[in-house]
């Protein structure tokens, strides 16, 4: 509660969670009130800004302002999702490894190092682009938390060994609790603001791989992310034609989501590193 | 940390995304090192892989050798597609009988090394196609069945001068296409026999082990240019400054630009900057919006809609022997279902001028053969009830989900109707935009169609098998005399039909199975007759009686008329470039066809 | 002249809302070249807050209320934290912290946190010749130089670590050192080795003023010439270290002595004094004496009247009632 | 000879930490006793074994080798140890969890009862517990770890075995955490809890002052060995032992001298 409360005192964790869950706000009921269609045509390809499309439209003459909307929900969709695969993985085997020790620690930190030094996104194009049809968002979703739970692996292994070293550890073990009660009761509120951050990070490398492996034309088919808007608008020439509001938006939307969510973690880091927090 | 490395991608995008749009508005001229921008000319479109061979015998040699560039190999006459006549090159304009097809040399052609260029080197080209199965000329002898070689008197104002003649006979008895023929004289580009055959001997006489040379070394061309030099980035090509043709063709002038060097880019947006930054002069690639280029100085042929001659028809071939593309109400409502407009004014960025039912163009040549009365009756156009209604009428039933979006198609027994893709090449961003807006319409319609970006090497490889329920496809593209008949031919000939899996050249979709019982034989017995016919009247009933089975059988979609090739010029360096108002050659990239002329035409803008 | 004096100081710290914290009143003192003062008190006493203080380093929430501190006659108050990190700190007044652990950096080698102190105050300096001097000081202490500076932190063990620290901030020669309990999170043995390190760099003349704060009287006892006793933010005795230790007059003093053990014949019969409660909280404004609550010896007036320094047999107290 | 009297003794008793080329025998060897209501000191300096040894009676770490009994059986049912025998460790800041209250994690120590009191009972329990080790209930009422001092959390620990009162105390360097007024109450509350409850305590410290102080007995330990024994005026005035010798002159007392300048 004191955390919580030292964090909402922290400008950085305010502007951050204000702008991220304005994104999600937006994302969520945008659609109620603004009549989303991203499939029909309203216009001619790449009309600029004006007052029937505020945000003008795409080479197919779709309103832009619809595409980003759904863009949105779908990238805040894919980060989120990812983040939870890459962070319940990484932290049931992180916690597993660092307290249980021992070959099993030894297996997991053998596999996250193998996983660690794989290059990462060279995977995720490969995955991906060997699926060649039927890629959808959770799929994504999916390919991309597959190959990012290493690092959260890795960070909640380290975290949950020295916790392990705590004396309340042994007090609650002389007191006559299991392991599963030592794990929930000792280790996890521990780890909980610590896994939050990673979640928050595995969310914000979520939206941006999944935006990276879009415009290479590799993403979701189907639908729309903010990453395929950029690679639609980069194969079309948006650029040579001056039609920045085809991908400016877009890129901006990226920018904004993944900074606040770098401040959200910043911050936090700053109010629960007891060495930062002295 | 990993999520800072991404940032860093981020910020690096976004960096050099403004660092091109910058670049793109700074004009200024790039000389490359020893080429005088005033006097080169850089076009682009031909090449996208390295070049590996300049041997006109090779399967696949390199830009300017093979495909119809009239560089460096020269071809008895060119198709000026403007005019729709046959202009006369190594050869004067031919002459038809009803057998034959004959053409007069030019006595004065030359080849580079000072040797004449005569009918001897025609029939040494012709005729390697009869000794080797696997040379590019092969092909011919299924249509003409013997040439042979005259000499007539010319009595001109003059003097009299002794010409050589070549007859080539139709061969009757294989294919009796006069038509095609046509085309052979001016698709197939004369090598010089002299060289070539000494090289022959070497290579002990095995045309096999000719084509393993490159003849990239100061080669013996007929052509106003030759080869300078070559690399994965670039092909350097000289003026040859004693081309025969300056003085037989042109009044005594030299093409006006010294080098011609074609880059080989890799993506269609580098064609657009490289064109608006100066550092290209002419492209044939897909630009979208031209329009929006024209104060960089990029231009076309025409200045307004469709800004280009339309030529051709991308299409989507259709597996007529998969299930449900085999039922031809399915392939009327497809029809039905698309939405022309749009795909005119987003995919092809108005490219194309309003769209019409059926395979011949009601433009240029062949607007003769179409008929309007029959589109009226028999033709499509963007209807989605109807679509609807043919397909609940032929027993279909689609099935959508609350949020409007098609699931999946049932048929009168109730069972799934398989979901269908539409194979194209991933990349192709006019293509692709044609195909989303065709599969849009077709799946609100309620036909389970979806699409299918596939890799450009898998695509050509699904080609020819028919692996694909529907295939974006751009058929005979060329201009030729022979046009619409080869239009027809390669979208409904059943003359070789095998069961998918196995090669077509033509007919891809598998339309018209001879051993079927639907099988329309009229279908191939007209495409048998019309490259026979010489009466216009006679042609016309046959044009319209095929279009009018294509139209009712719907083997292909056709979805906009675009042009042969894409022409895009840039008037940084030079300018005088053939336009509608000014159209002294036709709307062609500088090194091919008919267009070859406006080198002589075109000025620099430094030497203004 | 003293090398180093404070003058009546007093530091508050300011709370988020707002509330002034008195942490540190009216302490002062005066050192000169060669001596070593020892500070005691309990944790929470204000030790710490004196040695901020002491090296004119305010970071928010701590700041200074009035008084002043003088390094060889100049004053180092009124300056920037930037400035003081810069000019102050490492040059004119070094200080040792506690936790080595936590003062060094565990990602980096020995030699390259030593290199930065050097160049964060020095500008232009010769890469080969920064090392050159680096070996030759960390052999001049007596450390094994060449595995020590290429070593992490954490191949080395808590002793050499808190030795490392000390070499490191004594690099600079400074005026003078504070040592802020350097030895309190280490076992008697190793606390003997870092000690014996102190006197070491002390003898070699690499700095010669010390203030060394603790909370263990009998080691004051062997490394002070002076001592001055601490409670409440407040100096309750100054004097030499024979006069406090073994002859103590203010109330407080005399429990610490009472609360000490040692190894000594006829000392277990002794049993240590623990004193009751705990001190005040600063929070509140305390009208009388500061350890009236737990004085033994109180009175009803100490707890109205502030006490004030004077002067019993030869050393400050701050009890009306010491004798 | 181990008896009902005799809480632990241990037979050649070794324990090696990791294995091959790194192992390292924390405890070497050993054979020793402790009698009931003793009070035995650990004394070495860092990396003895003394912690080691002081796991191995809690039951937390399992010994390689040798014999090692409570009350003359091998320890089996290891929360029937617990009930007998309770630990007070170092570091009063990591021995609580910082997500409970203090209360709280006191009434968790009930846990390990064979029957919990009732929920007034334990309240009360925790109460006198609290009352006995000089802090008033109503100060740590919703507090967490981190509020309070660490006189106050060290205390708590010892409330901890108030509650608990087993027959054995392991108190693991209580006071090296803690300033020097406050080391003197803690010792104060061990013989306080050694009065009331007679327990046994094993006390371990790297200071020989101290064990001088509280010990029936003091243990010398070095390298997992013990190398001396016997009564504090022995150990710590007549030592033999030249590990014994230099922990002591490495006490900095009052009166001897310490170090030269």
């Amino acid at each position: 509660m004191k955390l919580l409360l030292n964090l909402l005192k922290t400008p950085m964790f305010v502007i951050g969670t204000t702008i991220f869950f304005g994104t999600v706000l937006v994302a969520l009921f945008a659609p109620m009130m603004y009549h989303v269609d991203i499939i029909a045509r309203v216009g001619m390809p790449y009309m600029p800004p004006g007052k029937e499309h505020l945000l003008g439209t795409n080479h197919l003459g779709v309103d832009m302002m619809s595409l980003l909307i759904k863009g949105l929900g779908s990238s805040l969709y894919v980060g989120f999702l990812a983040g939870m695969i890459a962070t319940v993985t990484g932290t049931l085997l992180g916690i597993y490894g660092g307290f249980k020790g021992g070959w099993q620690d030894d297996f997991i930190t053998l596999i996250t190092n193998l996983f660690l030094v794989i290059p990462t996104f060279v995977v995720l194009i490969l995955i991906s682009s060997s699926l060649k049809e039927g890629r959808s968002l959770a799929l994504i979703a999916g390919i991309i938390g597959a190959t990012a739970w290493t690092w959260s692996a890795r960070a909640v292994r380290a975290q949950s060994a020295s916790i392990k070293s705590r004396d309340h550890i042994a007090l609650a073990r002389v007191n006559g609790e299991g392991t599963l009660k030592i794990v929930v009761k000792q280790i996890l509120p521990y780890l909980f603001s610590y896994v939050f951050m990673v979640f928050i990070m595995q969310t914000a490398s979520g939206i941006l791989s999944e935006a990276c492996i879009s415009m290479i034309g590799l993403g979701p088919y189907d639908t729309v992310s903010l990453g395929t808007i950029l690679n639609e608008a980069m194969r079309n020439e948006a650029l040579g034609d001056g039609a920045w509001w085809a991908f400016i938006p877009p890129m901006i939307l990226i920018t904004i989501i993944v900074f606040a969510l770098n401040f959200i973690n910043t911050s936090m880091e700053g109010v629960f590193n007891p060495r930062l927090r002295k | 940390m990993k999520h800072l490395s991404l940032l860093k991608f981020m910020v690096i995008g976004a960096l050099s995304c403004g660092i091109i749009s910058c670049q793109q508005k700074k004009p200024g001229t790039v000389t490359e090192e020893g080429f005088p921008r005033e006097k080169t000319l850089y076009l682009a479109g031909f090449q996208w892989g390295d070049p590996n061979t300049f041997n006109p015998l090779s399967d696949w040699p390199a830009f300017p050798v093979g495909g119809k560039y009239n560089l460096m190999y020269e071809p008895l006459v060119v198709f000026n597609s403007i005019t729709g006549k046959i202009e006369g090159l190594l050869a004067d304009s031919p002459e038809r009988t009803d057998s034959t097809i004959s053409v007069k040399m030019n006595p004065m052609a030359r080849w580079s090394d000072g040797k004449p260029l005569t009918s001897a080197d025609v029939k040494f080209t012709f005729e390697i196609g009869k000794r080797f199965k696997g040379a590019p000329t092969a092909y011919v002898w299924d249509f003409i069945s013997d040439i042979t070689v005259d000499t007539v008197v010319d009595s001109s104002a003059s003097g009299e001068m002794k010409l050589e003649k070549i007859v080539f006979f139709i061969n009757k008895k294989e294919r009796n296409n006069p038509l095609v023929v046509m085309d052979i004289l001016q698709n197939i580009r004369i090598v010089p026999r002299h060289s070539i055959e000494a090289l022959l001997a070497e290579a002990g006489g095995e045309l096999a082990e000719l084509q393993k040379l490159k003849f990239d070394k100061d080669p013996v061309v007929s052509g106003p240019y030759n080869l300078l030099r070559y690399s994965n980035e670039k092909i350097v090509l000289k003026r040859r400054d004693d081309y025969w043709g300056c003085m037989a063709l042109y009044n005594n002038r030299l093409p006006q630009p010294v080098y011609i060097i074609h880059p080989i880019y890799k993506s269609n947006d580098h064609f657009s900057i490289a064109l608006q930054q100066g550092n290209l002069d002419i492209s044939a690639t897909f630009i979208p919006r031209i329009w929006l280029k024209a104060k960089e100085g990029v231009a076309t042929w025409y200045k307004k809609e469709p800004f280009f001659i339309p030529a051709t028809i991308p299409m989507l071939q259709i597996n007529t022997t998969r299930y449900p593309l085999s039922d031809r109400n399915v392939r009327r409502a497809m029809a039905y279902a698309i939405n022309y407009k749009d795909i005119r004014e987003l995919a092809v960025s108005g490219y194309s001028p309003p769209i019409l039912s059926g395979l011949i163009l009601p433009f240029g040549v062949e607007a003769d053969y179409c008929n309007a009365e029959d589109i009226q009756k028999y033709g499509v156009s963007y209807d989605p009830e109807k679509a609807r209604a043919i397909m609940k009428e032929a027993g279909y039933t689609s099935v959508f989900d609350a949020d409007g979006k098609l699931n999946h198609v049932k048929n009168a027994k109730g069972e799934k109707v398989p979901t269908m893709s539409v194979k194209s090449p991933a990349g192709w961003s006019d293509w692709e935009s044609m195909v989303q807006i065709a599969v849009k319409g077709m799946r609100a319609a309620g036909i389970d169609v979806r699409e299918g970006f596939v890799d450009a090497s898998l695509y050509w490889s699904c080609m020819p098998v028919g692996d694909f329920d529907l295939l974006m496809q751009k058929p005979v593209p060329e201009v030729t005399p022979s046009k619409p008949w080869s239009r027809f031919d390669a979208v409904m000939s059943s003359r070789n039909w095998k069961p998918e899996g196995e090669k077509m050249n033509e007919n891809q979709g598998r339309y018209n199975n001879p051993s079927s019982k639907d099988y329309n034989p009229e279908v191939d017995n007209l495409l048998k007759r019309i490259p026979t016919l010489t009466d216009n009247e006679e042609k016309i009933k046959a044009y319209r009686q095929l279009n009018i089975i294509f139209m009712q059988d719907m083997p292909a979609l056709p979805l906009a008329y675009l042009p042969e090739q894409f022409y895009e010029f840039s008037t940084r360096n030079w300018i005088n470039f053939p336009t509608e108002e000014n159209s002294y050659a036709p709307p062609q990239c500088l090194c091919y066809g008919a267009g070859t002329k406006a080198l002589w035409e075109i000025k620099s803008v430094a030497a203004e | 002249m003293p090398i180093f004096e404070v003058d009546n100081l007093h530091l508050h710290y300011l709370t988020r809302f707002g509330a002034k914290i008195p942490a540190v009143a009216g302490v002062t003192f005066s050192m000169e070249k060669g001596e070593v003062l020892g500070i005691a008190g309990e944790s929470g006493c204000g030790k710490s807050t004196l040695v901020n203080g002491c090296m004119g380093l305010f970071i928010p929430p701590l700041w200074p209320t009035s008084g002043n501190v003088r390094v060889d006659g100049e004053s180092i108050m009124g300056r920037s934290p930037k400035d003081v990190r810069k000019n102050i700190l490492g040059r004119k007044v070094a200080m040792i912290p506690q936790g080595a652990f936590n003062s060094l950096n565990p990602t980096r080698k020995i030699k390259d946190q030593a290199a930065d102190m050097i160049v964060s105050h020095e500008s232009n300096v010769d890469k080969k010749a920064l090392y050159e001097r680096l070996r030759q000081r960390f052999d001049l202490i007596g450390m094994e130089t060449e595995k020590v500076l290429g070593a992490y932190p954490i191949q080395l063990t808590a002793g050499t670590r808190q030795r490392c620290v000390i070499g490191i901030s004594t690099l600079l020669d400074p005026k003078m050192v504070i040592a802020d309990e350097p030895t309190s999170a280490l076992d008697v043995t190793t606390q003997k080795a870092v000690i014996r390190m102190i006197f070491d760099l002390l003898d070699k003349q690499i700095f010669s003023t010390m203030i060394f704060i603790t909370h263990e009287l009998p080691l004051l006892r062997h490394v002070a010439n002076r001592i001055a006793v601490m409670y409440a933010g407040e100096f309750v005795e100054l004097g030499t270290t024979d006069q406090v230790i073994f002859d103590p007059r203010h109330p407080y003093t005399k429990a610490l002595m009472g609360a000490m053990l040692s190894a000594e014949p006829g000392q277990r019969q002794r049993k240590p004094v623990a004193i009751e409660g705990a001190p005040p909280n600063l929070a509140y404004p305390i009208s009388g004496c500061r350890f009236a609550e737990r004085c033994p010896q109180v009175r009803p007036e100490c707890r109205v009247n502030k006490q004030e320094i004077r002067i019993v047999a030869d050393r400050q107290v701050r009890c009306d009632y010491a004798e | 000879m181990p008896s009902e009297t005799t809480i632990f003794s241990a037979k050649n008793l070794t324990c090696v930490f990791g294995h091959g080329k790194k192992s390292t025998k924390a405890i070497d060897d050993l054979t020793f006793s402790i009698a009931d209501q003793e009070i035995v000191s650990l004394v070495g300096g860092s990396g003895c074994g003394k912690s080691v040894l002081a796991k191995i009676m809690l039951n937390l770490i399992k010994p390689t080798s040798g014999e090692f009994l409570y009350k003359g059986k091998p320890i089996i049912d290891q929360r029937f140890h617990w009930r007998e025998v309770q630990p007070v460790f170092q570091d009063p800041f990591s021995c609580f969890n910082f997500f409970f209250t203090i209360r709280d994690q006191l009434k968790a120590s009930f846990g390990i009862m064979k029957t919990k009191p009732s929920k007034k009972e334990m309240e009360e329990r925790v109460d006198q517990a609290l009352l006995a080790v000089n802090i008033v209930p109503s100060e740590i009422q919703g507090k967490y770890a981190f509020e309070l001092s660490g006189g106050q959390m060290q205390r708590m620990l010892l409330a901890r075995i108030f509650i608990l009162r087993p027959a054995v105390l392991i108190a693991d360097e209580p006071t090296s955490m803690v300033d020097a007024c406050v080391r003197a109450s803690i010792l104060d509350y061990l013989m306080k809890l050694k009065k009331e409850l007679s327990m046994t305590i094993v006390f371990i410290t790297h200071d020989i002052g101290l064990a001088y102080y509280v010990s029936d007995r003091i243990f010398i330990m070095h390298r997992g060995k013990i190398v001396e024994q016997g009564t504090p005026d022995d150990v710590a005035l007549k030592p033999k032992n030249e590990h014994t010798m230099k922990l002591l002159d490495d006490i900095p007392d009052i009166h001897k001298n310490w170090i030269s300048r």
